[in-house]
């Protein structure tokens, strides 16, 4: 187009930020309008690396998808993998182990705050601290540690598996994850000190890229996002799935959806997750971890679907089967491409530094968002 | 003992001796050009290094330690690597401002080393105007960036330059009213003589609570001046990827960088000699063992540990702070620095006038 | 509101609606020129208020293609599938974006992979596939791609 | 009072900024909290958790025997047909034709380290195995052939 290369009619310059860029986390483009340093218009241009995971899956059987997703939102992927895993459970009404139910949601919250983690520190190397960003690995490689003891990867672990998991856990890992447990708690004032309290922090966020709950709900914006605007959208507390209807928790709910309300939303939804964790670590029950299934496994015709809450908001998995091996179509509805679409709207009329912060704060995740 | 007093003073009159007072003087600058450019490219090399370690320590890592022992030679190995690397100029920029910016970068810094006490009577040009040339020639800093933004045919270039732009010439306000208010207590704009005005004691220790707040304003607006973070909003990489310098490769690109710490050191040794005393040796009233051990070393390790010291503090805030936006800078100075420091050298030429300083 | 509630009302409402069983949320079967209507019913009723569109997508059927709209209140926590049924030649549907706004990706996605058109879209271009994209519509079921084979 | 707000918002805005000097100084003067892992070149005494992924491999004993019946179950369960096995008949003492294996072929380029062949092969012929240096020159050396030469199938195995 020759509209991106130059400048518009009325003397705004367009400039294309992405697809490689340090502030996209990835390849995102945006071909964005700007007036002097004022944003007028924000238009983002996908599939820089579309895969095209719904009909890869098509080709693949039921057992075999569930890895694909991994690659979708990479941070946290075994969310992902639990959502595939529980729709074909769905199809098939296979009952899952309370064992292998208590695992795979000690799983997903420490994915979880693996992936605050890695978005925490993101979010303040936007803004321009670097230190930050190493800090938060520091507890990241933990989770990391504990995961590749028992999951054997790190990033894209394919732990999850119709009916179950795929191994026991490992022997240490109670005693890993309640290490990481004190390490976490010993350095949660350090986010504050660092970051949360600091005043030229403070007034990046404050105010910027405001989102109204309305608006919210209309963007289908979902997790943390709608979050910060007073919406109460925890799949885990609203459709509760596994064991969340019998943990105790709470939703983490802001009510002013600017910037620094959905960075207050995660930083809290982290100690959230610990105290689910905390609940569930010493009360792991005996058993299987594994429900016994077919070698073979062929959903009865029809249509499943199942909704997650990811680490960024409400995952879906729709497979409309019709009997045989293999799903015949899939759509996987991920969080990050809604929240994307409430980007414009958040980011007209602020300036070019608060695109930064506003994409920081929706924790944009591109393979999720092109699939 | 040698001092670098002594060994000028040996080459001078060795000098005079053997040729005609031209050829001298000659000589004696193309000494010094060459002793400015090398002292660049040690400090280049030195602050690369300190950065990457104090950036390292800061973020709980090792940072370099492959080439050299304890890494020490990896700030020679990214010279050369930059040496070896093609110099590109793009397509539809000016190439002849794009070729000349980061030379004009390197000449500004060379011509602010000129006034600058480097120890007791060491000084390439004793001008008793220093300060107010000091002043001058650093707000020809931004001419190279916009220069540079400007030529390269980049938007982001162009916004970087025109940030920098904006911010350079507010923050100059601040730093030059922080550095008057030393001038109004010395009563000198000579270098040397404000120098020798904190002999008895410098001047941030003596007591002043206006000029602990003038140190605090020049700190921030020196670290705004050289576009340092948490005020690198000219190179603002999450926002402009690389700023004014985006199209620059290779060695252009290397002078830019080169320039950028030179400028760091610079500010930094004004700010040493304007508050911390220069090369003048600490001392504590009449504590007369004391001060004999101190005046023991030497005045050129006195001001460089005071330099360095000073850039040890602006690289701290560097490696800590996120980084401001371009609203909240200029409302950081306008609104903040500027009525303070106004404030500030009121009172200090109130206490001028009235005596009250010692 | 109970799922037969809900089914009653929206009988009363609209007559010539269908009703799908056997799966997870009650499903309607709407005819594609009553679906806009129907859609600002939806989101404007007050018993209904189905204000949040979690998932827009469409299936290939080989005969036919199918729009499916998972619906959910965000006041009533009741969930709604709507599912229009359109011509494999040109498919053709009202948008739904000034009713939904997380319509308006979800819309170009379906455009580009699917080939629906749809009509009165503020800005119906590719999004994901990139421009001057010529050929099938990727996620159509007769869709072959000789360079970057799928099947295995 | 406009001119105590101003000096509380300086004040309060500055100690926020000494609060987060004061935390990155206690990291630059202790370096015991340094977390940098090296490069593992200490190869002798690199511990790998016992589950991580590295390669698939197959496994012999010192008869150079294996446990790989040839029923292609790695090859179903594999999304990206990384694993080829190619059979031929051998002939047995009793004079009997018998299935077995002629070539394990796995192409380490394709693999993604889903575990699903290794949970898939009823004899526990493969396994992953701990490597995680796979770089080479060419790609042709990614395409790997699991059986060793002459390796023949451990007795009892079905």
């Amino acid at each position: 187009m020759v509209e991106e290369i130059g400048s518009t009619a009325d003397g705004n310059i367009i400039l294309n930020v992405g697809p490689q860029h340090p502030a996209t986390h990835g390849v995102l483009h945006l071909v964005i309008t700007i007036n002097g340093e004022t944003i007028q218009k924000v238009e983002p241009h996908l599939g820089y690396i579309h895969r095209s995971i719904e009909k890869m899956c098509e080709s693949l059987t039921y057992r075999q998808f569930i890895y694909v997703t991994s690659r979708m939102d990479y941070l946290s992927s075994h969310i992902n993998n639990h959502a595939c895993a529980l729709c074909v459970e769905k199809g098939l009404q296979i009952e899952v182990p309370l064992r292998a139910q208590v695992i795979r949601v000690l799983m997903d919250e420490l994915t979880r705050i693996a992936s605050h983690e890695l978005w925490w520190g993101a979010m303040a190397m936007d803004l321009g601290a670097f230190t930050p960003f190493f800090h938060a690995f520091r507890e990241r490689e933990a989770i990391n540690d504990i995961m590749e003891e028992t999951c054997g990867a790190r990033l894209t672990m394919n732990y999850m598996v119709p009916g179950g998991v795929m191994q026991d856990i490992h022997p240490n890992f109670q005693k890993r994850v309640k290490e990481f447990i004190a390490l976490f708690k010993s350095k949660v004032s350090e986010y504050n000190e660092l970051v949360t309290g600091n005043i030229i922090f403070q007034n990046r966020m404050k105010g910027v890229g405001n989102l109204s709950a309305a608006d919210a709900i209309s963007f289908g914006c979902t997790g943390p996002t709608a979050r910060g605007s007073g919406v109460s959208c925890d799949i885990r507390k609203l459709y509760p799935y596994e064991i969340y209807d019998t943990i105790n928790f709470e939703e983490i709910l802001e009510t002013e959806g600017d910037s620094f309300a959905r960075y207050m939303v995660r930083v809290r939804e982290m100690s959230q997750s610990i105290s689910i964790i905390e609940q569930l670590i010493d009360n792991i029950p005996e058993g299987d971890f594994q429900a016994k299934t077919k070698a073979v496994l062929k959903l009865p015709k029809g249509e499943f679907y199942q909704r997650v809450e990811t680490a960024r908001g409400d995952f879906g998995v729709y497979i409309v089967s019709e009997g045989g091996t293999t799903p015949y179509r899939i759509k996987f509805r991920s969080p990050g491409f809604s929240n994307l679409s409430a980007l414009d709207h958040m980011a007209r009329g602020s300036k070019l530094g608060d695109l930064v912060a506003m994409m920081g704060t929706l924790d944009l995740v591109i393979p999720d968002i092109d699939r | 003992m040698w001092s670098f007093s002594k060994i000028s003073k040996l080459i001078d009159s060795w000098l005079s001796v053997n040729f005609s007072s031209t050829w001298t003087m000659v000589i004696e600058m193309v000494i010094a050009g060459i002793a400015v450019i090398t002292l660049f490219a040690l400090l280049g090399l030195v602050l690369v290094l300190m950065e990457r370690r104090v950036a390292a320590w800061i973020q709980i890592r090792l940072g370099p330690n492959r080439v050299g022992p304890g890494g020490m030679l990896q700030s020679l190995a990214d010279t050369l690597k930059l040496l070896v690397k093609e110099g590109m100029t793009p397509d539809g920029a000016d190439k002849f401002l794009f070729n000349l910016a980061p030379f004009i970068a390197m000449i500004v810094a060379m011509l602010l080393m000129a006034p600058i006490a480097f120890a007791s009577d060491f000084q390439l040009w004793d001008l008793n105007i220093g300060v107010l040339y000091v002043t001058a020639i650093s707000s020809l800093m931004v001419i190279s960036i916009l220069m540079a933004g400007w030529a390269s045919n980049n938007k982001y270039s162009l916004m970087g330059a025109m940030r920098s732009g904006a911010q350079i010439v507010s923050y100059e306000l601040s730093a030059g009213l922080s550095i008057m208010s030393i001038v109004v207590l010395s009563g000198s704009l000579n270098l040397n003589e404000i120098i020798q005005s904190q002999a008895d004691g410098w001047w941030l220790f003596k007591g002043h609570i206006p000029v602990v707040i003038a140190f605090i304003i020049f700190i921030i607006a020196v670290t705004a001046e050289t576009n340092r973070a948490p005020f690198d909003l000219a190179e603002a990489e999450s926002e402009l990827t690389a700023g004014f310098h985006t199209e620059y490769s290779g060695m252009k690109f290397a002078l830019f960088f080169l320039a950028e710490y030179i400028n760091v050191f610079i500010v930094c040794a004004i700010g040493a000699t304007l508050f911390l005393g220069g090369w003048m040796p600490f001392h504590i009233g009449h504590w007369q063992a004391f001060n004999h051990v101190m005046d023991f070393i030497p005045s050129s390790i006195w001001f460089f540990g005071k330099t360095f010291f000073l850039i040890f503090l602006i690289m701290w805030f560097r490696w800590t702070f996120p980084r401001l936006r371009i609203d909240q800078l200029l409302d950081l100075e306008w609104k903040y620095l500027l009525p303070i420091s106004m404030f500030n050298i009121l009172l200090i030429t109130l206490m001028a006038i009235l005596g009250w300083h010692f | 509101m109970t799922i037969e509630a809900l089914k009653e009302k929206i009988t009363a409402l609209f007559p010539a609606v269908t009703f799908e069983e056997g799966s997870q949320w009650p499903t309607v079967l709407v005819e594609p020129t009553d679906w806009h209507r129907m859609a600002e019913v939806l989101r404007q009723n007050e018993s209904f208020c189905f204000d949040y569109l979690f998932c827009l997508t469409c299936i290939d059927w080989k005969t036919h293609l199918t729009m499916v709209y998972h619906l959910d209140s965000t006041i009533y926590r009741h969930n709604l599938v709507v599912k229009v049924k359109l011509e494999k030649v040109n498919p053709a549907i009202e948008t739904v974006s000034d009713i939904w706004q997380t319509a308006n990706f979800h819309e170009r996605e379906v455009y580009e992979m699917f080939g629906v058109n749809f009509l009165n879209h503020p800005d119906l271009r590719l999004l994901i596939l990139p421009d001057g994209w010529e050929g099938k519509n990727p996620l159509l079921k007769d869709f072959e791609d000789p360079i970057n084979m799928i099947k295995l | 009072m406009f001119i105590l707000k101003y000096i509380k918002e300086v004040y309060s805005g500055l100690k926020s900024l000494v609060v987060g000097l004061r935390r990155t100084l206690y990291y630059f003067s202790h370096h015991k909290e340094i977390i940098t892992q090296q490069y593992p070149d200490n190869r002798d005494t690199l511990v790998f958790p016992d589950r991580f992924k590295g390669e698939v491999v197959m496994v012999h004993d010192d008869k150079n025997e294996h446990a790989c019946t040839g029923c292609t179950a790695c090859e179903l369960a594999c999304p990206n047909a990384t694993i080829k096995i190619i059979t031929k008949f051998d002939i047995t003492p009793e004079g009997k034709k018998k299935k077995a294996i002629d070539k394990f072929v796995y192409h380490l380029e394709l693999c993604t380290m889903c575990n699903l062949c290794v949970v898939a092969c009823p004899t526990d012929a493969i396994k992953m195995a701990q490597t995680f240096e796979h770089s080479v020159y060419n790609r042709a050396e990614l395409t790997k052939i699991l059986n060793k030469p002459d390796s023949k199938i451990r007795d009892g195995v079905e």
